[in-house]
């Protein structure tokens, strides 16, 4: 068994949840109680299972480990093939910390559906494990999909007020993207068997491939439009500040936390080395519409009523600065830019978490409902003083490292600008952060209602202690991820100039 | 093929196409006797010996009758309810086989009208279409007894069809032939040198859904719902009066014959007997005679339940039908399907 | 026996964690012992380096304990740096905090609840923890984690009161002025990696030493982004409009944070790039500029304040300009020696004030109080050495520092002559409010209400041993610097802060000194100035109770006002930024956001919407039509495929 | 012009004549009678073509129970021949009918190219081909699934209908 | 006795009932009616599947026309059950009139 495990970790991470969502399907609907337990259980046995990878990863080891090949629709060769590079590594690992922080959250705080709840959850685990893992198109595809679906209802049935919109925005949005990277897998896909006669939905097989320049530039699109729209890049991003706000908080801390992160990853792991000449050459734009995320959701959150709101906005802005740091491609932004996906995985989850700790209690976002309870409830303030601090990069937390690196990075590359324009938004952060902090919980306590306000609860203070106990960590000790993400980060970088070169002396060589 | 094959095809085809309405004059009679009998009546007896008779004068009551046609009656539909039932309950007959092949020097006369290899099929075929009868009566003469009477025949006979084949499939089984000649033939020879190898014994609750049903097929007490007197007067024939009622006498009865041909044939060995071996032309004969013995036990058997036994409630019918019968046929089905395969074993 | 330098910043840290995780349950004693336990401790430890130190040769010590961040070429480990810079900063640093921390057991003991008490000093000895990395840091970035680390403290200490909207603003006012100054850090941080490829000290200082003609263009950027982290820290002139406010955090902290030490973090900051600065002049006259400004400036204004605090607040913005003045002026050392100086009397005055305001129960409005030398004594003497100190009053520590940076910015030459002039102006300006204030406070007669008059007592002993224990730094502290007229070589300060001044290849660091004459000269100036700033005051305040200044601000109200409001510089800000911030923001979030791209997508929805509206009247619920239309297609493709052979 | 085609061209147009009445006729018992006649044609000409199982299944299944189903929803629901009135759908009807004749043009003129092209069916053992018992094995060996699969097909179809029909309580 | 059938005839013979069948369900507007229709349509079919069948010869003919005929059997008793239910609502079979899945 143990040794299955050992040759499998990487399937029975990605498969437990859904087993474990199975098994809840018998459960009565009375046990409401229990279901939210065993989903929890199966949640928390995934991040257990999950450590070793932290351990058996070898550093130094270029491409991929833990590797999983087996044929899944040979007629097509699409293959069950999984594995992990430093990349997914450090996100897997995120996604499985998270998920049972959230639904150690929910334990106190769900009531509809419970059952389903729990469910929805498992499989969603699933769903972003798998696509963290998958090295085959199709099956990223599958995963990536899968993904969209239990969100989907999370928002749609345990949401706030305007769940609804927000569930079918947040679909749309995220769907339409996805649709035409599947055109774009499936163009590859057919270019590829054009080209060797074998059919192959294999990462390695495909980024051998190369194609002439408008296509490739229309397939990066494609690509970079669905990771775009999932990270969310500017002009893309309305659907998150809903989603966000409508979702409920469990949902908030994953969605924030690990499915705008897919984004990120997936530029890196399929566009960047599929098209690297189009990436390349549309890095800038990247770079440039980063700098406006950070900017632009900066500058919107401040005035947001809404906590939720504002904190989703904030997650534009920090995103905003993760896009950045790629396009600056430099290894120093790039190492950030993923540092810094985990870091406000860790911190806007926090946030969130916190958010909800108070909405649970009075059942409004409202900022000004609020006011003057730090007082009432001292240690959600501290915890939530610090979420905020590591969301601000206070150096000693993890948000600074991440963000000095992608903005030193940004320095050091060409584009010296961007690293000017960015950093502002370490101003603008600290500008609404403490904006929020000094009107929920410092200034007069007016509403009587806040007296009655309880401190946060056991399961809550464990779930947040624990990624606090995180930020502390990566702040006092970021190269424990680091060394995780360099050698991948490196090799990732010369497999994109080596590509780059072979293109460039095809290209001289076809006049 | 010679005239004389000709001739015996003809025969094969006439002799019980013309028998069988003909049957009808004593059937009728005994049916009246039996009745008068068991209900401790004298009934026709005034003439000829015995009323004999009586049968007959009915017979030329019903040829010289007038006719009379209900005037809203759809006419075509109307005349044609009771060819379609003479038709379908006669053509039933040509599959059932009366005796062994005849040898009359090289030739060989099957006692049959047509033995095709799904005759078994056939049958039910043919009593499926004699629902048609009833149904297009009730229809066509456009009274609401009669409707009424046409819907619930159409609900009982295919209800009751059901539980009859599945009956009959256990019988279709242990033949694995729907030739009843070749069901005829595995019956023969006896057990333990007493006991005949009848299907009765080895499935008597086949045999008991088989009969049941056969009664309700045919419309006979205690299933006879389509023609209830006291709810619909007459039922589907309500309107019909002289020859016309006449074929659907005729028609009943001879359903009756069939019935209790088939069951003969299918449970009780049809011609054969055990330890009794036709030879020549006297043989055959016989062995007619054994068959028309066992039909006509068969025969009083349907009177006796006639006036013995009250009539089912619709819904009782349907109940008995559904709930009662065709589970019970399929119990009956699976043991004699355990039998074969014992059997296939050893 | 000598502590390892990783154990100073970390002692006050275990406080803080013991004090923010269990101070709360466990008590006021408890928590004062622990703080004070801490700050005592992490005294000690630090002396038991700097005692060694001040005999060696002054020879840097590196001590490294394993490596924080590296990626690519950028690589930062966990390193301190012990040289006479840090070693003048460790030692009154964690002795004053030591003082302050006892002052504050006295001074917080009315604090409600245990609760707001263990914050105060969990957060104290945060704020000891950032300030000492910052100080021993070795490379920038590390201090820039004490940097910000302070920056939090003051932001959480001046928002102590939270439940007071004033102290809540003023706390993000202090944190995110510092965020604009730190951004022009973090950029000044870049560009140095990218110039010499690393962020610790040692290499950047020695590779810029080596060969300045290389790096001196790139120079003047990092050093103006490096000062405009300064001006945030330090409250110069734009940034300084923080430090004001700050004053609504309790008085200690008032003393340490925002006078005493972490203020003064730029000019350390300065002083320690000194390398840098001094191969970029047109900066360092940018420096000077700024620091003379400031200094008179904020002494202007703080001429017209009426709230004890913030007139010791301004104060502290003018000192801190003459700091940076004198930095600006290529005197580095004597900049050090002014924050040391300037933390003694500084912290003295700030503690007699939170004295004074305890003793009238916090009312700090100078105009309520006078007389009250009788009743508080020793916060009477302590004030006036301090304010004497201040004054520039001979043989006070303020005298020689003061005096040091005045006569080094008028032997700088050029505008040198300028700054000169100003700040002599100045020093008569800080004499003159100083002793307002002074006169005002303890002299006259009460004009606070009967409450407060009777209410009005000398504070506790642990109130007022810090302020004699500092009255008397603030009169022996600057006896380390002697000018070389009075003593040859009496300048110990100057001699042992040396070595920081590295030497430049090509650059001639020593300057000719001035004749002695010309030195007396300017001392007699310099304190004539401060007696008659002095005296003006006595008899204006103490003996005809400002009915000159009274008559003068209604001779030009105008002019008054302005002073009084801190010449609206607030509203400035407020008109020029805050408001066009806002404005963008919700113009961003309702027009854009909302209005156009929501806008976009919605009118997208619609328009399927409107197809659909048409199209479903395709949808008859005809079956024929449907069964007609499917015929029709099939004979369609029939006809296709027939026409395929 | 052997004895068989004969019997089975006289019973196809006999199911094609009854068939064409089922159509036209307005009295819907008549065109179910109409089509039980053209369906015991279909049901000879079957005999003719090697199937009298199907045959017999045919008279069985579709004359004498899907047909009587028909006839008695009709009585049930008493639907009688529908009153003569004008379709409100001129141009439909025209379309449908033009439709229908070029489909059956096409239909019948493809069929008649692919029919000539196989001249006559005799297959060597008819006897094989007829046999109720091969078939049998045939269907249950390699059609197993098929048949279970119906078999489910018409349970769910007999809850269906049940469901369907049941006339539902109005509290 | 039999055999020597040409396809030909059969196929015309199934081409014609089919064509009537469609124009049945085309052309009337009595929903059983329309329903026989498809019921014909259907025998057309299964005519052709034999007839291939004999001509191939090959018995899948008779076997897919065996589940046809089983298929019709529950299609016609969903169908009329929703007939049923349908003419307790409308009183009415004539498609014409019936057009609840309208817009």
């Amino acid at each position: 068994m143990s040794d299955f495990v050992r040759e499998h970790l990487l399937s029975v991470l990605v498969f437990l949840p859904t087993a474990g969502a199975a098994v809840l399907l018998l459960f009565p609907r009375t046990l409401e109680r229990e279901a939210k337990i065993f989903g929890l259980a199966i949640a928390a046995a995934v991040a257990f299972l999950s450590l070793p990878l932290w351990w058996r990863f070898d550093v130094l080891q270029k491409g991929f480990q833990f590797r999983e090949q087996v044929p899944w629709i040979p007629p097509l060769g699409i293959s069950y093939s999984l594995g992990l590079d430093g990349i997914s590594l450090v996100l897997v690992l995120l996604t499985t910390i998270l998920t049972p922080i959230a639904l150690l959250f929910s334990l106190s705080h769900v009531e509809k559906e419970v059952r389903g709840f729990s469910i929805a959850f498992l499989v969603l685990e699933t769903g972003m494990l798998g696509s963290l893992v998958a090295l085959d198109l199709a099956l990223f595809y599958v995963f990536w999909e899968v993904m969209l679906v239990p969100m989907y209802f999370i928002i749609g049935i345990w949401g706030g007020a305007r769940r609804i919109y927000a569930a079918m925005k947040f679909f749309l949005f995220t769907m339409a993207g996805s649709l035409l990277m599947f055109l774009a897998i499936l163009y590859i896909a057919i270019r590829h068997h054009s080209a060797t006669g074998a059919w192959s939905f294999a990462f390695e097989d495909l980024y051998r491939l190369s194609f002439s320049g408008r296509i490739e530039t229309l397939l990066f699109v494609a690509f970079a439009l669905a990771f775009a729209i999932k990270v969310p890049v500017f002009p893309l991003h309305t659907w998150l500040p809903d989603a966000h706000t409508e979702a409920p908080t469990a949902g908030s801390i994953i969605l924030a936390g690990v499915l705008l992160k897919l984004g990120v990853y997936g530029y890196l792991r399929f566009a960047l080395p599929l098209f690297p000449e189009a990436a390349m050459r549309y890095a800038p734009w990247l770079g440039i519409l980063g700098i406006i995320g950070v900017i632009y959701g900066a500058l919107v959150a401040y005035p947001q009523p809404d906590m939720k709101r504002l904190v989703a906005y904030s997650s534009v802005s920090h995103l905003g600065l993760v896009v950045m740091g790629i396009g600056a491609f430099t290894t120093m932004s790039l190492q950030g830019s993923i540092l810094q996906m985990v870091n406000h995985g860790l911190s806007t989850g926090a946030l969130f978490l916190l958010v909800g700790v108070l909405y649970e209690r009075r059942h409004t976002r409202e900022i000004d409902a609020y006011g003057g309870i730090a007082g009432i409830v001292p240690v959600t303030t501290a915890l939530f003083l610090i979420a905020t601090l590591s969301s601000i990069g206070l150096p000693g937390l993890n948000g600074f490292v991440g963000e000095f690196l992608i903005l030193i990075g940004a320095w050091a590359s060409p584009h010296r600008g961007w690293a000017i324009a960015a950093a502002t938004g370490v101003i603008l952060s600290a500008v609404y952060m403490l904006t929020l902090v000094m009107r929920v919980f410092w200034n007069p306590l007016k509403n009587d209602e806040n007296k009655k306000l309880t401190d946060i609860r056991p399961s809550e203070l464990v779930a947040a202690g624990l990624l606090i106990v995180l930020m502390l960590w990566i702040g006092t000790r970021p190269n424990d991820v680091l060394d995780r993400i360099r050698t991948s980060v490196e090799s990732l970088q010369e497999t994109v100039s080596t590509k780059r070169l072979a293109l460039a002396e095809k290209g001289s060589a076809r006049p | 093929m010679t005239a004389l094959d000709w001739t015996i095809v003809a025969l094969r085809v006439a002799v019980p196409a013309l028998t069988l309405p003909v049957l009808v004059i004593p059937l009728t009679w005994l049916e009246r006797r039996g009745a008068a009998f068991i209900q401790d009546r004298v009934g026709p007896n005034r003439v000829g010996p015995f009323g004999l008779l009586q049968a007959v004068a009915d017979m030329i009551k019903m040829f010289t009758k007038e006719a009379v046609t209900p005037a809203h009656a759809d006419r075509t539909l109307y005349y044609l309810a009771p060819c379609i039932a003479v038709f379908s309950a006669l053509s039933t007959f040509a599959v059932v086989p009366i005796g062994p092949t005849l040898r009359i020097g090289a030739r060989e006369i099957p006692l049959i009208g047509a033995d095709i290899n799904i005759g078994i099929l056939y049958v039910f075929a043919m009593t499926s279409l004699s629902v048609y009868g009833l149904v297009l009566a009730g229809w066509g003469s456009n009274n609401k007894f009669s409707l009424m009477g046409g819907i619930r025949s159409s609900a009982q006979m295919i209800s009751y069809e059901l539980a009859m084949t599945t009956a009959a499939a256990g019988v279709i089984l242990a033949a694995s032939s729907f030739r009843l000649n070749d069901i005829i033939a595995m019956q023969q020879g006896t057990w333990l040198g007493f006991i005949p190898r009848w299907n009765v014994f080895i499935q008597p609750l086949g045999f008991l859904i088989f009969f049941v049903s056969a009664f309700a097929e045919t419309n006979r007490l205690p299933f006879d719902l389509p023609e209830a007197e006291p709810e619909l007067v007459a039922g589907y024939h309500t309107e019909y009066s002289a020859m016309r009622f006449g074929a659907f006498q005729m028609a009943e009865y001879v359903n009756v014959v069939v019935a209790c041909a088939i069951t003969a044939t299918l449970y009780f060995g049809g011609w054969s007997l055990p330890g009794f071996h036709p030879e020549g032309l006297l043989g055959v004969l016989l062995s007619v005679l054994v068959f028309t013995v066992k039909t006509a036990i068969f025969i009083c058997v349907f009177i006796w339940v006639r006036w013995t036994l009250p009539r089912f409630r619709y819904d009782q019918l349907m109940t008995l039908g559904w709930k009662a019968l065709l589970p019970l046929a399929l119990v009956n089905l699976f043991w004699v399907a355990a039998l074969e395969m014992l059997r296939l074993r050893s | 026996m000598s502590a390892p330098l990783w154990l100073i910043p970390v002692i006050p840290l275990a406080g803080f964690v013991v004090n923010g995780l269990l101070g709360t349950r466990l008590g006021k004693r408890f928590v004062s012992v622990v703080a004070c336990g801490a700050a005592g401790l992490v005294t000690i430890a630090a002396y038991t380096r700097v005692i060694p130190f001040l005999s060696g040769d002054g020879a840097p010590i590196l001590e490294t304990y394993g490596s924080w961040i590296s990626v690519g070429d950028l690589s930062l480990d966990f390193s301190f740096r012990l040289d006479p810079l840090s070693t003048l900063m460790l030692a009154f640093v964690t002795f004053v905090a030591f003082l302050i921390h006892i002052y504050a057991t006295g001074y917080m003991h009315h604090e409600a609840t245990d609760g707001g008490y263990a914050r105060f000093f969990a957060y104290l000895n945060l704020f000891l923890f950032a300030m000492l990395l910052l100080v021993l840091a070795e490379s920038f970035v590390l201090m820039f984690v004490g940097w910000e680390g302070v920056g939090l403290c003051s932001y959480l200490l001046v928002g102590y009161y939270f439940w007071e909207g004033y102290a809540a603003e003023a706390g993000r006012k202090a944190f995110v002025v510092n965020r604009i100054g730190d951004y022009g850090f973090l950029l000044g941080m870049f560009a140095i990696f990218t110039t010499f490829g690393s962020l610790n000290y040692t290499e950047v200082f020695s590779k810029a030493a080596a060969d300045p003609a290389k790096f001196a263009p790139g120079l003047a950027i990092i050093c103006f982004c490096l000062f405009v982290g300064a001006m945030g820290k330090s409250a110069q002139v734009p940034l300084y409009v923080w430090l004001p406010d700050a004053m609504a955090g309790p008085t200690p902290v008032s003393a340490l944070i925002h006078a005493a030490t972490m203020v003064t973090a730029g000019v350390y900051m300065v002083a320690r790039c000194n390398v840098l600065f001094r191969l970029a002049p047109e900066v360092m006259l940018f420096v000077a500029a700024i620091g003379c400004f400031t200094a008179i400036f904020s002494g202007i204004i703080a001429v017209a304040q009426n709230d004890l605090k913030k007139v010791l607040a301004y104060s502290t913005i003018s000192q801190l300009g003459y700091m940076f003045l004198a930095c600006g002026v290529g005197a580095f050392t004597i900049g050090m020696f002014h924050v040391m100086t300037h933390a003694f009397f500084k912290a003295c005055l700030f503690l007699g004030a939170g004295s004074v305001m305890h003793a009238m129960s916090g009312d700090l409005d100078v105009r309520h109080m006078g007389g009250l030398k009788a009743k508080l004594p020793i916060t009477h003497a302590t004030f006036l050495i301090a304010a004497l100190a201040i004054c520039g009053i001979p043989p006070l520590a303020g005298f020689f520092s003061k005096d040091a940076i005045l006569s080094a910015s008028f032997e700088h030459g050029g505008y040198g002559r300028v700054f000169w002039a100003v700040a002599l102006f100045t020093a008569g300006l800080t004499a003159f409010y100083m002793f307002r204030v002074v006169s005002l406070t303890f002299y006259g007669r009460f004009r606070g209400t009967h409450e407060q008059e009777h209410h009005v007592h000398e504070s506790p002993t642990s109130m007022t041993l810090p302020l004699i224990v500092l009255a008397f730094l603030s009169i022996v502290g600057g006896w380390v610097g002697l000018p070389a007229v009075i003593a040859e070589n009496g300048n110990r300060i100057g001699r042992f802060l040396s070595p920081i001044l590295v030497p430049i290849a090509g650059h001639d660091a020593v300057h000719e000194a001035l004749p002695h004459a010309t030195e007396w000269l300017l001392m007699a100036v310099s304190v004539a100035v401060a007696a008659a700033g002095i005296l003006l005051a006595w008899k204006w305040y103490a003996k005809e109770e400002g009915r000159v200044p009274a008559r003068i601000a209604a001779a030009w109200p105008g002019l008054y006002s302005l002073v009084a409001d801190k010449f609206r510089i607030d509203e400035l800000y407020d008109f020029l930024f805050v408001r066009p911030f806002e404005w963008i923001a919700r113009f961003l979030w309702k027009v854009v956001d909302v209005l156009i791209i929501d806008g976009v997508l919605n009118a997208g929805a619609f328009l399927v919407e409107l197809t659909g509206d048409f199209l479903r009247f395709l949808q008859t619920g005809n079956v024929r039509n449907y069964a007609l239309s499917f015929l029709i297609g099939l004979v369609a493709l029939l006809l296709l495929v027939v026409g395929a052979f | 012009m052997s004895a068989a085609r004969i019997v089975f061209d006289l019973a196809m147009v006999m199911a094609i004549l009854f068939s064409g009445l089922m159509v036209i006729n307005r009295n819907p018992v008549k065109s179910v009678l109409a089509l039980v006649v053209a369906f015991f044609g279909l049901a000879i000409g079957y005999v003719l073509l090697f199937s009298p199982f199907i045959a017999v299944i045919q008279v069985i299944v579709y004359a004498g129970a899907i047909l009587v189903l028909f006839l008695f929803v009709l009585m049930l629901l008493n639907i009688g021949s529908q009153p003569h009135e004008r379709s409100g759908r001129p141009i439909q009807t025209l379309l449908g009918g033009a439709s229908v004749v070029v489909f059956a043009a096409l239909l019948l003129g493809t069929l008649r190219g692919s029919g000539s092209r196989i001249p006559s069916l005799s297959p060597e053992n008819p006897a094989a081909l007829s046999d109720a018992g091969i078939l049998a094995r045939t269907l249950f060996s390699g059609y197993l699934l098929h048949f279970e699969a119906v078999s489910v097909l018409l349970l769910a179809a007999l809850v269906g209908a049940f469901v369907l029909a049941r006339r539902v309580r109005r509290a | 006795m039999i055999g020597g059938i040409p396809l030909s005839d059969v196929l015309l013979a199934s081409g014609a009932l089919f064509c009537i069948g469609i124009a049945g369900a085309l052309l009337r507007r009595s929903a059983i009616q329309i329903f026989l229709s498809i019921e014909l349509m259907m025998n057309a079919a299964n005519l052709t599947l034999l007839g291939y069948g004999a001509s191939l010869p090959s018995r899948e003919g008779q076997i897919i026309v065996f589940f046809v005929i089983a298929i019709a059997a529950a299609e016609a008793a969903v169908g009329l059950a929703i007939f049923v239910a349908l003419f307790r609502h409308t009183e009415t079979i004539d498609v014409n009139k019936i057009h609840l899945l309208k817009w």
